[in-house]
């Protein structure tokens, strides 16, 4: 199953790699938002502070959203999508490759992200521990989530539109979550963080196990 | 000779319109089955319904020795589908393309290679982008990707559309040592004269079911 | 296809007639006790009264989608082994969840009008509340999955999967109050942790639980049935779709040009 | 000409109103969003000074980008885009045409969003004609640069990446230039409304002129 | 009788490949000509740049009295173009969607009934919408979309593809009425039987330009 896991992930990697959607174009575009924002609030510092971790989180619900977009287009273009269904692999590595590339896409996006938001927001960083966890956790939590919902409306029409207004709801506890454990990490904050993360862990979790256990009703039908 | 594909009655529905309205057929193994009939006849409907995308509502339907209104996945294990639509991954080049489907296969990667030559696909093109091929091209490569999963059961929808005369009369060979081999072959086909010399049986739906069968046992 | 059992004509049968009657009954009663009966609180004053209806619809609400994901896994774990696909176990689902949505847009109302009255305004950025919106969002999205036009069985199950995954919300809405620092009342029936409720306000509050019920299980009953009903009439369509497709030979054989 | 902007703007207002797209999908995640934001943004009070104008116009830059992508999936599905350049119309009819679709479609948007804020945040309008004026001034701009960049990314793979990342930077002046606008209107900011308003009155105009004049050119590449 | 078409060595590039590279041909009024050629051997390429969707980047191309290289707008005009995709707006119902093409061409939108009708587009299906309709129907749609749009230049990619017989004999004869009342047909097909009992010339490409020209003067 890895083998298969690996194949799917590798070919949504190999495209990512020749189209560059993900470092050449969400990822500018993640950081023009959080520019906006920082702009938009006049660049009030202390305000930025306490900002920083949930706008980052902001920027990444969006790249994500987008990039899961993009990776069901792939599968449904052209009429891919029966392709997608009548592949002969177990429906367990369709999700978790999916998912597998989709994480890696969205960590290249925090890759380029992190450093450029405490640059711009000139942050300290309190504690590294946390803040990679509760990144790890809450881009796992991105992940699993978008092929969820991304497969569910990836039979249906319209679903440009369809697609956030499923995966939205669903994510804003990851925001929540994310955005408490980084201001943990940053020091602003003195909730307990490691809680937070682990409530993204939990969520991944769930996800993961409706994930796996659903996709195949998922796939079944357009 | 075991039946590959054994449809009783079969209703099938999209949206609220029935598209299938009671098909009858029994496919046996090794044989190169047309389907035809007019534009809206139910074929590619029939043909999916093999494949198991489209849900059987009533009557009943064995694919492969598998009820398909239990289990619809596994099956498609063994059953190639050549769609009108492609199917392919357009940023792929065409013989990754081919690589990942025989992979996804279960198969192994170099028979993409063989699978490639055997549609006549030229070996200059192979690292060419899938969307920078003409429409011919593109349909070879999604004949090819059919070829290297190496299915039991082949359901093409108008594998000749869009092919050169060349290919045409090249894809007819492929397809019967195919059958020769022990595979079965459904096809659609609005090409009267190559699919007729191809076929050794000759299905016509109308209406959502079969109005005529020239092999009816 | 067609499993109909009892395919009654009208959605009331002598059963729900008592039940609809016993709503209307408790629902003047609950009038009384809620308006009249009980006391003035001593902070809210009158607006207190407010919590009569506001606090069981969210808890009728929790209930309807507790039962929405119980019978979509049911729906899930049997729709593959019945001739008629568990269908019924789909339209409890979807039934309940309507009047789970319309219980928690009470909640949201009452809870504005509260607020207007208690805090000055209608909204606050506050945990609870904005937890309630995204549960009423989220199961709101639900309800628009199950109206797309797709296949009964196919849409069933992923409605299914949503739904299962929708309820994580709930705890969430339930437990705000716990996780985040709010202006909002903590969960304190259970506990007596809030002085206010005692006596005359506690029953009433709890008699309106039960008359919130009733009214609650009446409409999802009648909700069934014309979920039910529907499906009946789509059936019916569909049967004569299929033989008038089937006869479209007679009508199309008549040109010529078709000929093996 | 008029009459075949209107064809065109009814053609996709008729699948907008088949779809439900604006109203039915991007209405409630906007409303979505706004909740979200004002939640995420709350526990550290100050950041909402921002206030009800700043997040109205994120939220309509968002739904918009959503809207905008969708019109213009409607033109290059199955092939589409060659359709929409053999047109025999005139090009500005083709430009005007399209943003007229989706200016009507962004304006269901905000009838539905702007009550929603006003109750959400409890604000009172200080002035309602530089409200809707701004409202107005404000759509118009989305719904020109839209289609001018709309019809850029048309032609080309993975707009549904690249369209967020033209459109937001030109955008990000509008969304400025709205929120001061609509926080004069509120209120709550004694700035110069009206300039603010003109401002995107101007935005449109140059769009417009750019738009018009360019609009051949970019449909003649593809 | 004034040249509808006229190539000389014209060079066309996709990307940087070289789809055409040195087409001379010249068609006249009333014409039905035949481009044939192999998968991948330009005719794609040929009819989008005769309709002005592919720059020329060498050579003199002028079609209906337009040079191409200097307005390719304007004689779109005059042009109906069916590519190997269809162009339809999926959401719309058939007949919306002719009556749309009809009106943005200029002319009455009372047309798309007529044209539907001529190809044989059953009136049952005029108000379903195009995405649940079939391959072949869809096609008959795209059809109709162009002549509701009255072209003087009928440039069509493989026009019998996806359509029944009968819609095929049927689409021949709607061709030939167009090419006697005047305009101008220019059809890439790989049915040869079909298309060469339609054409009045054939034109053969081969890696871009062209190999064989029946009506060559
Ligand atoms: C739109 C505004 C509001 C919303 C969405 C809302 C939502 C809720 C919800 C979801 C619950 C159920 C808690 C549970 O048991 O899980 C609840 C309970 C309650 N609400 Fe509200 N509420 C709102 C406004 C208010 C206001 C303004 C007041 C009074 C000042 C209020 C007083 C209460 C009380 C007393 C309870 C019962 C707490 C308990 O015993 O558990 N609510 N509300
Ligand atoms: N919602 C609907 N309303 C009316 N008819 C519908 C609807 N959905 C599907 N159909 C009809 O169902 C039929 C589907 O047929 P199918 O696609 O199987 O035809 P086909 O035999 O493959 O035709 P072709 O040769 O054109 O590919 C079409 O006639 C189509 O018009
Ligand atoms: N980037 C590229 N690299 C290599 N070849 C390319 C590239 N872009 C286009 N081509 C080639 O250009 C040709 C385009 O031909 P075109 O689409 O006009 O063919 P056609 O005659 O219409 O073929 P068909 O019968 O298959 O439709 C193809 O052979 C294609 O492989
Ligand atoms: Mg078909
Ligand atoms: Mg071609």
């Amino acid at each position: 199953m890895l083998a298969e896991v690996l194949l799917l992930a590798r070919k949504d990697l190999r495209i990512e790699w020749r189209a560059k959607v993900a470092l050449g174009q969400v990822a500018p575009l993640t950081l023009l938002i959080v520019v906006i924002f920082a702009f938009a609030l006049d660049a009030n510092a202390p305000l930025l502070e306490l900002g920083a971790g949930g706008l980052y989180w902001v920027a990444i619900l969006y790249g994500g959203t987008l990039l899961t977009q993009r990776s069901f287009e792939l599968e449904t273009e052209d009429g891919n999508f029966d392709g997608f269904r009548m592949s002969s692999m177990k429906v367990h590595s369709l999700f978790l490759g999916k998912a597998l590339a989709l994480f890696v896409q969205i960590c290249l996006l925090e890759i380029v992200l992190g450093p450029a938001i405490l640059l711009f927001y000139d942050v300290q960083v309190a504690n590294w521990a946390l803040l990679v966890t509760a990144g790890v956790a809450g881009t796992m939590a991105f992940s699993v989530c978008g092929v969820l919902w991304g497969v569910m409306a990836a039979g249906l029409r319209v679903r440009t539109t369809l697609l956030p207004l499923l995966l939205v709801p669903v994510l804003a506890p990851v925001l929540l979550a994310g955005s408490r454990a980084f201001e943990t990490a940053l020091g602003v904050r003195a909730d307990a963080g490691w809680s937070w993360t682990s409530l993204m862990f939990v969520i991944s979790a769930v996800h993961t196990v409706v994930g796996l256990g659903a996709f195949g009703f998922l796939l079944e039908e357009s | 000779m075991s039946a590959v594909v054994e449809f009783e009655d079969v209703v099938a529905v999209t949206g609220s319109f029935p598209v299938l309205t009671g098909v009858d057929v029994s496919v046996n193994e090794g044989e190169i089955v047309l389907v035809r009939g007019e534009n809206g006849a139910g074929k590619t409907s029939f043909l999916r319904a093999c494949a198991g995308l489209l849900r059987v509502s009533a009557g009943s339907a064995r694919v492969l020795g598998f009820d398909m209104r239990v289990d619809r996945r596994t099956p498609r294990r063994y059953i190639g589908l050549l769609g009108h639509e492609n199917n392919l991954y357009r940023d792929l080049w065409a013989k990754e393309h081919v690589e990942f489907r025989a992979a996804a296969g279960g198969g192994p990667k170099s028979d993409a290679e063989a699978a490639l030559a055997k549609v006549g696909f030229p070996s200059t093109l192979w690292s060419v982008p899938i969307s920078a091929l003409s429409a011919g091209q593109r349909r070879k490569v999604a004949i090819a990707s059919v070829i290297a999963t190496r299915p039991r059961l082949w359901l093409l929808d108008e594998p000749h559309a869009a092919l050169d005369a060349e290919s045409r009369t090249n894809l007819n060979s492929v397809l019967r040592e195919a059958a020769s081999a022990g595979a079965t072959v459904v096809f659609a086909s609005h090409e009267s004269a190559l699919s007729k010399e191809l076929s050794s049986r000759v299905i016509t739906l109308q209406g959502g079911r079969v109005a005529g069968d020239s092999g009816a046992s | 296809m067609s499993g109909g059992t009892n395919s009654t004509e009208m959605t009331a049968t002598p059963a729900t007639r008592v039940l609809g009657v016993s709503a209307v009954a408790a629902t003047a009663l609950m009038i009384l006790l809620g308006l009249v009966i009980s006391p003035a609180d001593v902070v809210q004053g009158e607006a207190v009264r407010m919590l009569y209806l506001h606090v069981p619809s969210i808890w009728i609400a929790y209930g309807s989608f507790v039962l929405t994901s119980f019978s979509s896994l049911l729906f899930l774990a049997r729709s593959k082994r019945r001739p008629d696909g568990g269908r019924h176990y789909d339209r409890l689902a979807g039934s309940a969840a309507e009047i789970g949505v319309l219980f928690t847009a009470i909640t949201l109302i009452t809870g504005m009008l509260w607020g207007k009255v208690t805090w000055g305004t209608y909204w606050q950025w506050d945990a609870r509340l904005t937890t309630t919106v995204l549960l009423f969002v989220t199961y709101l999205g639900y309800l628009a999955l199950r109206r797309l036009p797709v296949d009964p069985m196919v849409r069933g199950r992923r409605a299914a999967v949503m739904a299962l995954i929708s309820f994580i919300n709930v705890p969430i809405v339930h437990y705000s109050v716990d996780w985040w620092r709010t202006l909002h009342q903590k969960a304190s029936l259970s506990v007596g942790r809030r002085p206010e409720i005692t006596g005359e306000m506690y029953w009433t509050l709890l008699y309106s639980v039960l008359t919130v019920t009733i009214i609650a299980a009446w409409l999802t009953v009648h909700r069934y049935r014309v979920i039910r009903l529907e499906e009946l009439r789509d059936e019916e369509t569909l049967e004569q779709l299929i033989s008038s497709r089937r006869n479209e030979e007679t009508a199309d054989t008549a040109e010529p040009g078709d000929t093996i």
